[in-house]
């Protein structure tokens, strides 16, 4: 599988993802990005002809934590939840689709401008992992329930992820290891704090959350 | 020099003793007043002993904080300033240590020591300081203590009030100030007043002059920047008002004059504004004093008044200086000075008075008051001496600064110059002539009303003569006000090596201008003098007329009403209603009047409030519109966690946007590969 | 090896609060950590002070991962000694609360704690995460800080475990995260900026990237920076990414919401410095200062906006953070004397605000509201919190003889020196808008008679509540009237790290 | 000391009543009656002076040294005008300024004399008083800066030795306006028709009188003597200003202008037989107009017209 065919893949998850009201679709969509994104990392070295064991060990440890332990957790927390279905969303999904079409030709106009300093793996790299941490944060923006809120953090995360595997390959493996420690407890403490919001509230419609304005 | 640090010292040390102290409010009192007093004439034997000897101290330490330096210094116009401080804080004391305990019982005096000391130790800071961050620190603590002192008694909802306002005012005054001197040191780089006298800014003198009037006007009580004033003195302790209206209020026309010093470009209008606006707080001043029947509240837009007659004053010297005309340059200056000197005396007992009036009565309403001279017939008649002398009339102190004034415009190079001179002087000579006469109007009728006749009520008719402390102040006071009317000549010449100073002129160059006033002074005086000796020969006169006839005691002719009340008395308001309806413009005059109905009427009532000209028209539409304008940005705030991850969205969006679209141009070969190159 | 135990050191006391049953000795590891680090801090300082020309960053790890250099030693002090007075403050807080259940009095429901070791805990693993913020010399390892203290926090904030706390921590959980996970597209731009085909990249070393800025790539630096400028500006309050703030500040207890305003905004700005530091050494500094000055005006304008009748005295506290954070960047973004005027401010409003929070939670204890018009006469009812409220007040808004006032009008000086009248002016009039709208709400409470019920039954008020406010505010007393020279030296230096003179 | 300079001020002192009693007989003569005699005043005087006194209870010193001290002021005053060539006794440069606060004083003097009294019609006598004054001040001031200005002198003496060298051809517009100006302010100081009515028996329409209600006695005779004097002394400076010293010979200058005062003692005499007494809310407006006049006046000099 060619690097352009993974992060097309990407992108219609984050497509199919604005157009889906389930959220047990939503959560599994993104279990799939982080698998896929587990795999670039590797694509990119083996089209390198070289495999580092710490890449090895990098691409692992996003493939259990991408793939398996956020959307493990984010299901736990819908079934504490007992909500299956997105709120009515702010914005439409047929809406939300025309959203990520005009978001990714945005990011294309912007990777047409913002040259890289040396030759990108894949000329879709910059508009796809640009258009995935948009869409992400149309997620949050658009949707009502917390859990899709987390799901839209997760899909922008994970736009940042291509970027940086693709194009800022270099960063050490501590530092790596360290921002995914962070979303790990980020995600945990987020599915903490939406238990606690059903227990407190009887539901996890952060919409309806706007006690505290001027 | 250093005997001024020590009575700074002095005041500090003995407001925090008087904080300590606090739960012995005679204890506190004590040590307040005796370290307030024994402060105060510490600063006055330096003051008085430098400025004898005719040098000019200073004294210069580091000060660890951005541009500060410690520098200090004690030349003629410092001291002029210093000693009206320190000699009207010093009396402000002695009474003090009476009338505080009112509150012996209720409130923590300390509080109110330890800021009154400061308030001292800072004025006297400002005068002396030669640094612009000294000078700003020292001018906001003694703004800050002043904030105190006015609030103390903040149980009551106008004081709060007061408070805010006079806080707010300072506060924005300040602000100009902050810029104003940054300007002043931008070319120097450092903010040491010898800097910015040796390296000129290259900012225009006019800007520079502007933020000075407006920063220094407003602690000044300049209109329309006075609105603080007229809250802010009411409410204090009287001695304090008497303070703040006497010295701290003085410190604005000292910062204006010290900027002055370091402006060479000094341009006519300058001189016009000031006169102008000198001209406005005169007459609106003295007429918003006569539409007041809260006695505290009408000295506080008479001090307006003064400030304006002082400003119009200074504006006749910059005219001077700006076209070269020494005459009326340093008989401007001077007249100026002169009343300083005179307002800090006469407001000083006025508001002093006023103290003893409200203590003894519980009220400062003129319609509630009457007959006071009866009750205290030695604190009545230093009133009263006070009061001839702010109207301005000889043989007293008021009429020798204004007879400067004039003698600066009735002048062969005043009223008969060019025509740019000659019409301000003939705007002053109006303004101060109409100033005259309401200010006799005014004060008459506070005097008339409050002291004469009979007690309006029973609190009234119970005035009691009031303690030493609280009457020797006043009566000292009152004699300054007689000993400067009548030695106004050799007061005079001690203010022109300021004016040399402030003119930057050799003394003996202006000695040959100031003559021109000197002269008359003096022969004023020998009138004054005179008039004493006549009046005095007439009472001889009537007495010898009198011996051996009868002298009959009966009651006041009612003109046939024989059951006449106290209340039946003209009132405060119905005393001034004639000018107050004839400059009725100048007035926002609400009416609740309760009309007497039926056929058998219960009781009615009307009562007029006159609200400020420039708080109606000025600040509260401005500062309204302001609010409304940013609270309509407050649903900016609604609450939604979506919204404000929205704002995050767009704002980088936004932010690619523009940086792609203008800052990087077209994709096109010369771009790619675009690297900075920089040495390390 | 000061800088690795300056962060384990709250790590581990933070680790072992969690499973340390007793109340007594958890609180009294709170403090100690707190002492420990405090002289940690202080012996770094001496370390500095020793070696003050040789301007070399101090106590390095191999390969330069944490080390402190004058930026970060400025706002790890001022970490350290808010921490240490918090933790003393929160000893009393915790002894007060230790009661169960509690009731809310807007909502009139029953609600409990968080139990209190999670709090401790967290509280020193926030001490911890700021730490590494402070000493981080990596761009990388400073995002994991960042990102550390929203996830250390967040607990904090729900103290309370009740509806409008819990609303609050999940806005500051989401909005903080997004705005984080922002930067950290920046750090690989950054790196995209940084990396050389031909060689290997510098891994994002701060001052590998300061010392050698040579093969910078000018607009994907520019571009990282628009990331960093509004990922880290989320999280440090910059309009109009504020807006977790005001909840986050209000909702949560007030020795957290100390914590928050006076340490970790400060922790926030410190990466937008690195990001300036870098743009300042590849020359790019017009840009960076001109949008920071830009979000340094704009800050200050909402910030007005929302105090200017604020009805909730916490609330209006967190809006004047976003009015100070504003003037941290305008300063920063004016440059010259600016950069130097911002990092005396950064210091001078940490101590004021947490100690206007601190005394913002005695008022709340003592009046149970924190609605500014049910609040009068705290002068009389508690007579220390009522001065050191009026006082805190005059020092936030930067009157004389106050550490702001210095730094204010060094900022000011700096944008008229600069020959920008405008910015200068606009500062003005907001700071004055502002002071306005603080005016209105502080001293009617200050002033005034509190109700009688409440005056009967008012109590002593606790050393351990009023002291450590009383040092804050004496402290940025005492910066106001003497600025020692070792900080001047010490700004002096972090003012030409960021471009500044 | 020339005697000379003291001769204004005993004309001055001795003849004042009499003007009082020019005006008395000249109205009586115009409604036709015969009229009290000339000397009257003079009677008035001597008796009141040979009375004794009645004070009220509600009165302070202040009552008491009224009467002094305005007349002190007044015979002050009267020592800075010149009259007829003769100099002034006291003359400096600004003296016009001690004058008008002078006779400021004096008026004070009264006003606090009657309000001390407690009684409510002395009080609003005194608060009209006090405020036309207020008024009057600023216009008397005024049309002495036009004279100044067109006289090139800066006390009244030198006005009025300036005034001799036919300035009336020069500039007469200018003199002619502030004439009018100091006659409105010499009426309305000195309580004469159309501002104030001395005749009047209804206090509620007097101003002066209704202030002087309770004095009797030697202080009346004070009071009256020194608003005679300020008649006299208002009125020389309108003599002063519009017969100007010709003959070059004192004795000569002197008599000239002592018929003029007379003649101005006819004409406020037929002033008063002719007018009615203006409506109180009116007054203000007539001294607002003698302000507007020396303002022009002022302005004609500035714009050199009147010349």
């Amino acid at each position: 599988m060619s690097t352009d065919l993974n992060l097309v893949l990407v992108m219609l998850a984050n497509l199919a993802m604005l157009g889906s009201s389930r959220l047990s679709a939503c959560i599994r969509l993104s279990a799939a990005q982080g698998i896929l994104l587990s795999l670039l990392p590797l694509q990119l070295e083996l089209a390198e002809h070289k495999l580092a064991p710490r890449l090895a060990l990098f691409a692992l440890t996003i493939l259990v934590l991408k793939g398996v332990v956020f959307p493990a957790l984010l299901m736990r927390t819908l079934r504490t939840a007992d909500v299956r279905h997105e709120v009515v969303p702010m914005v439409g999904y047929v809406s939300s689709l025309i959203f990520g079409v005009i978001v990714l030709c945005f990011s294309f106009w912007v990777s047409s401008r913002l040259i890289l300093p040396h030759p990108a793996p894949s000329p879709l790299v910059l508009p796809l992992a640009l258009s995935t941490i948009l869409i992400g944060l149309f997620l949050i923006i658009s949707r009502k329930t917390a859990l899709m809120q987390v799901v839209g953090y997760l899909v922008l995360e994970n736009g940042i992820f291509i970027f940086g595997v693709a194009l800022a390959n270099k960063t050490p493996l501590l530092v790596e290891m360290g921002v995914l420690l962070d979303v790990f407890v980020a995600v945990f403490v987020m599915g903490i704090a939406i238990f606690h919001i059903n227990r407190e509230f009887d539901h996890i419609d952060v919409n309806q959350l706007t006690s505290l304005k001027d | 020099m250093e005997w001024l640090l020590v009575a700074v010292a002095v005041l500090v040390a003995s407001g925090l003793m008087a904080v300590v102290m606090t739960s012995f409010p005679r204890l506190s009192t004590f040590w307040g007043a005796v370290g307030g007093g024994a402060g105060c004439a510490i600063g006055l034997f330096a003051v008085v002993r430098v400025l004898w000897s005719g040098k000019v101290e200073s004294l210069r330490w580091g000060w660890d904080v951005p541009y500060g330096s410690f520098s200090l210094e004690l030349d003629p116009l410092s001291g002029f300033f210093a000693i009206p401080i320190l000699v009207l804080s010093g009396l402000a004391a002695i009474y003090g240590s009476r009338y505080v305990a009112v509150f012996w019982d209720r409130k923590s005096v300390g509080e109110l020591w330890f800021f009154f000391n400061l308030l001292v130790a800072g004025m006297l800071i400002v005068v002396l300081a030669r640094n612009g961050m000294l000078f700003l620190v020292a001018w906001e603590v003694m703004s800050l203590a002043a904030f105190f002192l006015i609030t103390f008694e903040h149980e009551k909802q106008e004081v709060r009030d007061a408070g805010k306002t006079f806080l707010i005012a300072t506060h924005l005054g300040t602000a100009f100030l902050l810029t104003m001197f940054v300007l002043l040191g931008a070319e120097s780089g450092s903010l040491d007043f010898a800097d910015f006298a040796n390296s000129p800014s290259t900012v225009s003198a006019d800007l520079l002059f502007l933020l000075a009037l407006v920063g220094f006007g407003t602690k000044a009580g300049l209109m329309p920047l006075h609105v603080w004033l007229p809250e802010a003195y009411p409410v204090a302790p009287s001695y304090v008002s008497a303070v703040m209206s006497g010295a701290m209020s003085k410190l604005g026309i000292y910062g204006l004059l010290r900027v002055l010093m370091f402006l060479s470009d000094v341009q006519p209008w300058w001189g016009w504004l000031l006169i102008g606006a000198g001209a406005i707080s005169g007459i609106l001043g003295i007429l918003s004093a006569l539409g007041q029947s809260d006695l505290k509240r009408l000295l506080a837009y008479s001090s307006i008044e003064n400030i304006g007659i002082i400003s119009m004053g200074m504006g006749l010297g910059v005219l001077g200086t700006s076209s070269q005309n020494p005459v009326l340059m340093v008989l401007g200056f001077a007249g100026a000075l002169f009343h300083v000197i005179n307002h800090a005396i006469f407001k000083g007992l006025l508001f002093l008075g006023a103290g003893v009036v409200f203590q003894a009565t519980e009220t400062c309403d003129l319609d509630r008051l009457g007959g006071l001279l009866k009750r205290m017939p030695w604190t009545g008649s230093a009133i009263l001496i006070g009061s001839v002398a702010i109207a301005g009339l000889p043989p007293l102190n008021g009429f020798a600064s204004e007879f400067v004034l004039y003698r600066a415009c009735f002048n062969r190079e005043g009223l008969l110059a060019a025509l740019s001179t000659s019409i301000p002087c003939v705007a002053v000579i109006g303004s101060l002539a109409l100033i005259g006469g309401l200010a006799a109007f005014a004060f008459v009728r506070v005097f008339g009303i409050a002291f004469l006749g009979e007690p309006r009520t029973p609190h009234a008719a119970g005035a009691r003569s009031p303690n030493d402390r609280m009457s020797l102040p006043i009566l000292l006071l009152a004699a300054g006000c007689i000993a400067i009317g009548l030695l106004s000549p050799l007061v005079f010449e001690k203010i022109l090596p300021v004016v040399a100073q402030i003119t930057h002129y050799e003394l003996a160059m202006i000695e040959s201008p100031a003559a021109r006033a000197s002269v008359p002074l003096s022969v004023v005086a020998r009138v004054g003098c005179a008039l004493f000796l006549l009046a005095g020969g007439l009472a001889l006169v009537r007495r010898w007329l009198l011996s051996g006839r009868e002298v009959a005691v009966s009651g006041t002719w009612g003109c046939g009403y024989s059951r006449s009340t106290p209340r039946i008395q003209y009132t405060a308001s119905s005393f001034a209603q004639p000018a107050i309806g004839f400059f009725a413009p100048f007035f926002r005059t609400y009416t609740k009047l309760r009309a007497p109905r039926g056929l058998f009427p219960q009781s009615a009532s009307l009562a007029t409030e006159n609200t400020d000209l420039s708080t109606d028209l000025i600040y509260h539409p401005l500062f309204g519109a302001v609010g409304r304008l940013l609270g309509k940005l407050r649903w900016l705030q609604q609450g939604r966690v979506h919204m404000y991850v929205l704002y995050v969205g767009c704002t980088i969006l936004a932010l690619m946007i523009w940086y792609v679209s203008m800052e990087l141009p077209p994709a096109d070969a010369s771009m790619s590969g675009t690297v900075v190159e920089r040495s390390p | 090896m000061i800088v690795p135990a300056l962060i384990l050191v709250p790590l581990c006391a933070g680790l072992l609060a969690f499973w340390w049953r007793a109340d007594g000795p958890r609180r009294a590891l709170l403090v100690l950590t707190a002492l420990v680090h405090s002289g940690l801090t202080v012996a770094a300082w001496v370390q500095w002070n020793n070696n003050l020309h040789s301007s070399a960053p101090i106590a390095i790890l191999p390969g330069t991962w944490l080390a402190l250099d004058a930026a970060g030693l400025l706002f790890l002090s001022t970490v350290s000694a808010l921490f240490l007075g918090c933790a003393i403050y929160g000893v009393g807080y915790l002894g007060r609360e230790k009661h169960q259940p509690h009731i809310d009095y807007e909502e009139h429901l029953f609600f409990s704690n968080e139990p209190e070791a999670v709090f401790t805990g967290c509280l020193l693993l926030f001490l911890a995460s700021m730490t590494l913020v402070c000493t981080s010399q990596n761009f990388g390892l400073l995002w994991v800080g960042v990102e550390a203290t929203t996830l250390a926090s967040a607990p904090l904030i729900y103290f309370h475990r009740q509806h409008r706390s819990l609303e609050a921590t999940w806005k500051y959980l989401l909005i903080c995260s997004v705005g984080i996970a922002l930067a950290l597209l920046g750090n690989f731009l950054l790196a995209v900026a940084t990396s050389d085909p031909r060689g290997p990249t510098t891994g994002l070393f701060i001052t590998d990237l300061v010392q050698n800025p040579g093969k910078l790539h000018a607009p994907w630096l520019k571009a990282a920076f628009l990331f960093f400028l509004v990922g880290y500006g989320t999280k440090m309050g910059l309009a109009p990414m504020h807006t977790w703030l005001p909840d986050a500040h209000s909702e949560s207890p007030s020795v957290v919401s100390a914590l928050l305003s006076g340490a970790l905004l400060n922790c926030a700005f410190l990466g937008i410095l690195r990001a300036h530091q870098v743009c300042v050494a590849a020359g790019v500094e017009d840009f960076s200062q001109g949008l920071l000055r830009v979000f340094g005006l704009g800050s200050m304008a909402i910030a007005a906006v929302f105090i200017l009748g604020q009805v909730d005295f916490k609330r209006m506290l967190a809006y004047s953070s976003v009015e100070h954070m504003g003037i941290l960047s305008l300063g920063v973004g004016l440059g010259g004397r600016g950069a130097f005027g911002a990092g005396l401010h950064a210091m001078n409003h940490s101590l004021t605000k947490a100690c206007l929070f601190l005394v913002a939670g005695n008022i709340l204890a003592a009046y149970e509201t924190k609605v500014v018009k049910d609040v009068h006469g705290v002068r009389r009812l508690l007579p220390l919190s009522g001065i050191l409220w009026i006082g805190g007040f005059m020092s936030i808004t930067g009157a004389p003889p106050f550490g702001t006032f210095l730094s204010e009008f060094t900022i000011l000086k700096a944008a008229l020196d600069q020959g920008r009248p405008i910015v200068a002016v606009l500062y003005l009039a907001l700071l004055a808008v502002i002071f306005i709208g603080m005016a209105g709400i502080v001293l009617p409470m200050a002033q005034g008679e509190p109700s009688a019920a409440l005056y009967e039954s008012r109590r002593r008020e606790a050393i351990l509540s009023t002291l450590p406010p009383a040092v804050f505010c004496l402290a940025v007393l005492a910066v106001g009237l003497y600025l020692p020279p070792t900080m001047t030296a010490m700004l002096d230096e972090v003012s030409v790290a960021l471009g500044g003179n | 000391m020339e005697v000379a300079t003291l001769l204004p001020l005993a004309v001055t002192l001795i003849m004042s009543p009499l003007l009082l009693g020019v005006i008395n007989r000249t109205k009586a003569m115009v409604g036709g009656r015969k009229g009290p005699p000339l000397l009257q005043p003079y009677y008035d005087l001597i008796k009141l002076l040979g009375k004794g006194a009645v004070y009220s209870r509600t009165t302070t010193w202040v009552f008491r040294a009224g009467p002094i001290v305005s007349l002190a002021g007044c015979v002050l005053a009267a020592t800075l005008v010149p009259l007829g060539g003769c100099e002034s006794l006291i003359k400096f440069h600004g003296d016009l300024i001690l004058l008008a606060y002078l006779l400021g004083l004096g008026r004070l003097c009264t006003v606090l004399a009657a309000l001390d009294t407690g009684s409510p019609f002395e009080g609003m006598g005194a608060s009209r008083e006090a405020m036309f004054s207020a008024l009057a001040e600023s216009a008397f001031l005024l049309g002495l800066a036009a004279l100044a200005r067109n006289t090139g002198a800066t006390s009244l003496t030198q006005m009025h030795a300036a005034l001799a060298d036919g300035a009336w051809s020069v500039s007469g517009l200018t003199l002619a306006l502030v004439t009018v100006a100091l006659l409105v302010v010499f009426l309305a100081e000195n309580s004469r028709i159309p501002v104030d009515d001395p005749n009047t028996h209804l206090e509620l329409t007097m101003i002066h009188e209704v202030m002087v209600l309770d004095h009797g006695g030697p202080d009346f005779a004070f009071i009256l003597y020194g608003a005679s004097i300020k008649l006299w002394v208002l009125g020389a400076l309108i003599i002063n200003l519009v017969l100007a010293p010709s003959a070059g010979e004192s004795v000569a200058d002197l008599g000239v202008a002592l018929a003029g005062m007379l003649i101005l003692a006819v004409l406020v005499g037929l002033i008063e037989s002719t007018m009615a007494r203006l409506r109180m809310p009116r007054v203000p407006q007539l001294l607002v107009g003698a302000t507007a006049l020396s303002g022009l006046a002022l302005v004609l000099e500035f714009g050199g017209i009147g010349k």
